[in-house]
């Protein structure tokens, strides 16, 4: 996918980048509270790297998020899941019972740490899911040229 | 009513009329070029007319922040929408309507 | 709206044996309390008509995505409860709204699920859809089935001339 | 108060109405584009409007800033579509 020849497009998408990623970290932050969390979140944060490689040119946004760096956020998300899980069923609690995390039976210590757990799990719902949507847009929207190149690359190491 | 909420109820009247004006507009017009004027600035307008009243009704801080962020993509994200379909409609090779339904200059070919 | 802890359907008592004007009232009635059945039936039709009947395979994805959409608005609607907000915590209850009650947060939380399954449903078909278009170089189902049979035509027709070629070696012998 | 902003989410509604016929009858495919993108901001302040109605403006003013931001980028997600169609010399409109 080549960039677009609008100018106007090309700058608009590059410059409201950080400012979509800023508002999906504020979704992130208001799950409890508002229409948020790490779904909404990651979507979001997703769509500005989707929003770089329409407007600028497939490369240019694989250059943003690099496979090499979206490829192992895939699986950490679920890692950061299962370990805040983990970690509280080996602080005596129930899997995924952040209030055990505090390590004390002070209901308020307890109900912060749940807070601190939420936000924990819904970071790492996140990480995944945002970097299984910039993976997905990528690897479907690859140029024919990109896709040769692969399978040639593929076709050496199968011979290799 | 406060002087405020008269002003409120005004700008999201006037507002939401502009909005109606603009799918009016949409629908009515005869080709794309106009249609997409109509869409481009009424549509601008109106939603920072509405929220301008909304904003008038008043609120905390993080409430005034997030009307002013609204105002303030649409106010870039639309125009630049308007732009792509417009040249997207230029570069395909839609010819602006003229009344009297003839081309206004030399025939144009697609993709030029 | 529709009231969720009413009847699934109308009483169906001696009169409804045959239909009478009172029994056709009555299914009337239930269409007005639980007119999203209605519209859900409608969107879920005219989805599985695109799925079934469109031979275009990207038309077919987005029928599958608009039959999707209405098990979601049916499962939100049956959700819903008169007068009742969001079900997300309300910090911020201005005077008048404490006695507000929830919707119910179950068909929220499964369509949250069953959204994140949409999209990879959609995104494992577009992937499909984008390797079939690099084979064929067609998305028409049409297109893509004549294909098919004119290579399988083709291939028992070689196979055939090998065979009477295989034949006429072994006539000569 | 509440009038005046039900009366608003009327008169859009009605807007929305007239749009979706300019949506059915194209008769290109960039209209109902155009037809699409402006009743996506219609719905962005239909969003904010609800909100102030049932008193929840915060909650709703987030929905109504995610959505201002997708509509944007289903707007140039569509439009490139049509530019490589274009320049492959490709039909772009339905034919039937």
């Amino acid at each position: 996918m080549r960039s677009t020849d609008s100018l106007i497009v090309r700058y608009i998408a590059r410059r409201s980048v950080p400012f979509i990623q800023l508002y999906a970290l504020y979704v992130l932050g208001h799950g409890e509270d508002g229409p948020g969390g790490g779904f909404q979140g990651g979507v979001i944060f997703a769509s500005s790297f989707v929003l770089l490689g329409l407007a600028n040119g497939w490369g240019y946004g694989r250059r943003a998020a690099p496979a090499r760096l979206l490829d192992p956020l895939l699986p950490l998300g679920c890692l950061i899941y299962l370990g805040i899980g983990l970690a509280a069923l080996l602080a005596g609690g129930a899997f995924l019972e952040y209030g055990a995390l505090a390590g004390s039976d002070d209901p308020e210590v307890r109900r912060h740490w749940h807070h601190y757990g939420l936000i924990g799990i819904e970071v790492g719902v996140m990480v995944t899911v945002s970097a299984a949507m910039a993976t997905l847009f990528f690897e479907m929207a690859r140029p024919a040229r990109v896709q040769a190149r692969v399978d040639r690359v593929g076709e050496e190491a199968d011979r290799a | 009513m406060s002087v405020l909420e008269i002003v409120a109820a005004a700008a999201i009247g006037l507002g939401s009329l502009l909005m109606l004006a603009t799918a009016f507009g949409v629908a009515v017009f005869p080709d794309f070029y106009t249609r997409l004027h109509a869409a481009g600035k009424g549509d601008t307008l109106g939603q920072a007319l509405v929220l301008a009243g909304l904003l008038c009704l008043g609120g905390d801080l993080t409430l005034v922040v997030k009307l002013v962020l609204i105002v303030f993509f649409i106010f870039i994200f639309n125009p630049t929408a308007t732009h792509a379909l417009a040249r997207a409609g230029w570069v395909s090779g839609i010819v602006p309507w003229v009344r009297g339904g003839q081309d206004p200059g030399a025939p144009r070919e697609p993709g030029a | 709206m529709p009231d969720a802890g009413g009847p699934l359907l109308p009483p169906a008592g001696p009169a409804a044996a045959v239909p009478g004007p009172a029994a056709f009232a009555d299914v009337l009635g239930w269409l007005a309390t639980h007119y999203n059945y209605a519209i859900y039936i409608l969107l879920m039709m005219i989805g599985l008509y695109a799925v079934l009947a469109k031979g275009n395979l990207v038309k077919k994805v987005i029928g599958l995505n608009l039959l999707q959409t209405a098990v979601f608005l049916f499962y939100l609607s049956i959700g819903k409860i008169d007068g009742a907000t969001a079900p997300v915590v309300w910090t911020d209850r201005p005077p008048g709204a404490e006695g507000v009650p929830y919707e119910n947060p179950v068909p929220h939380v499964l369509m949250l699920t069953a959204i994140v399954v949409g999209v990879s449903v959609t995104a494992v078909a577009l992937a499909l859809v984008v390797r079939i278009r690099e084979a064929y170089g067609t998305v028409d189902e049409g297109e893509i089935l004549a294909s098919d049979e004119a290579q399988e035509e083709a291939e028992s027709a070689r196979a055939e001339a090998q065979e009477a070629a295989a034949d006429a070696a072994g006539a000569r012998e | 108060m509440p009038v005046a902003l039900a009366a608003a989410v009327v008169v859009i509604l009605l807007g929305v109405l007239v749009l979706l016929r300019r949506v059915i009858v194209g008769p290109r495919l960039l209209d109902r584009v155009v037809a699409v993108n402006v009743i996506g901001t219609k719905t962005i302040i239909l969003l904010a409007l609800v909100g102030y109605l049932a008193g929840r403006p915060g909650f709703f003013l987030d929905i109504a800033l995610s959505y201002a931001l997708i509509n944007f980028v289903g707007t140039i997600a569509v439009l490139r579509y049509y530019e490589g169609r274009v320049r492959r010399g490709e039909p772009v409109e339905e034919e039937a």
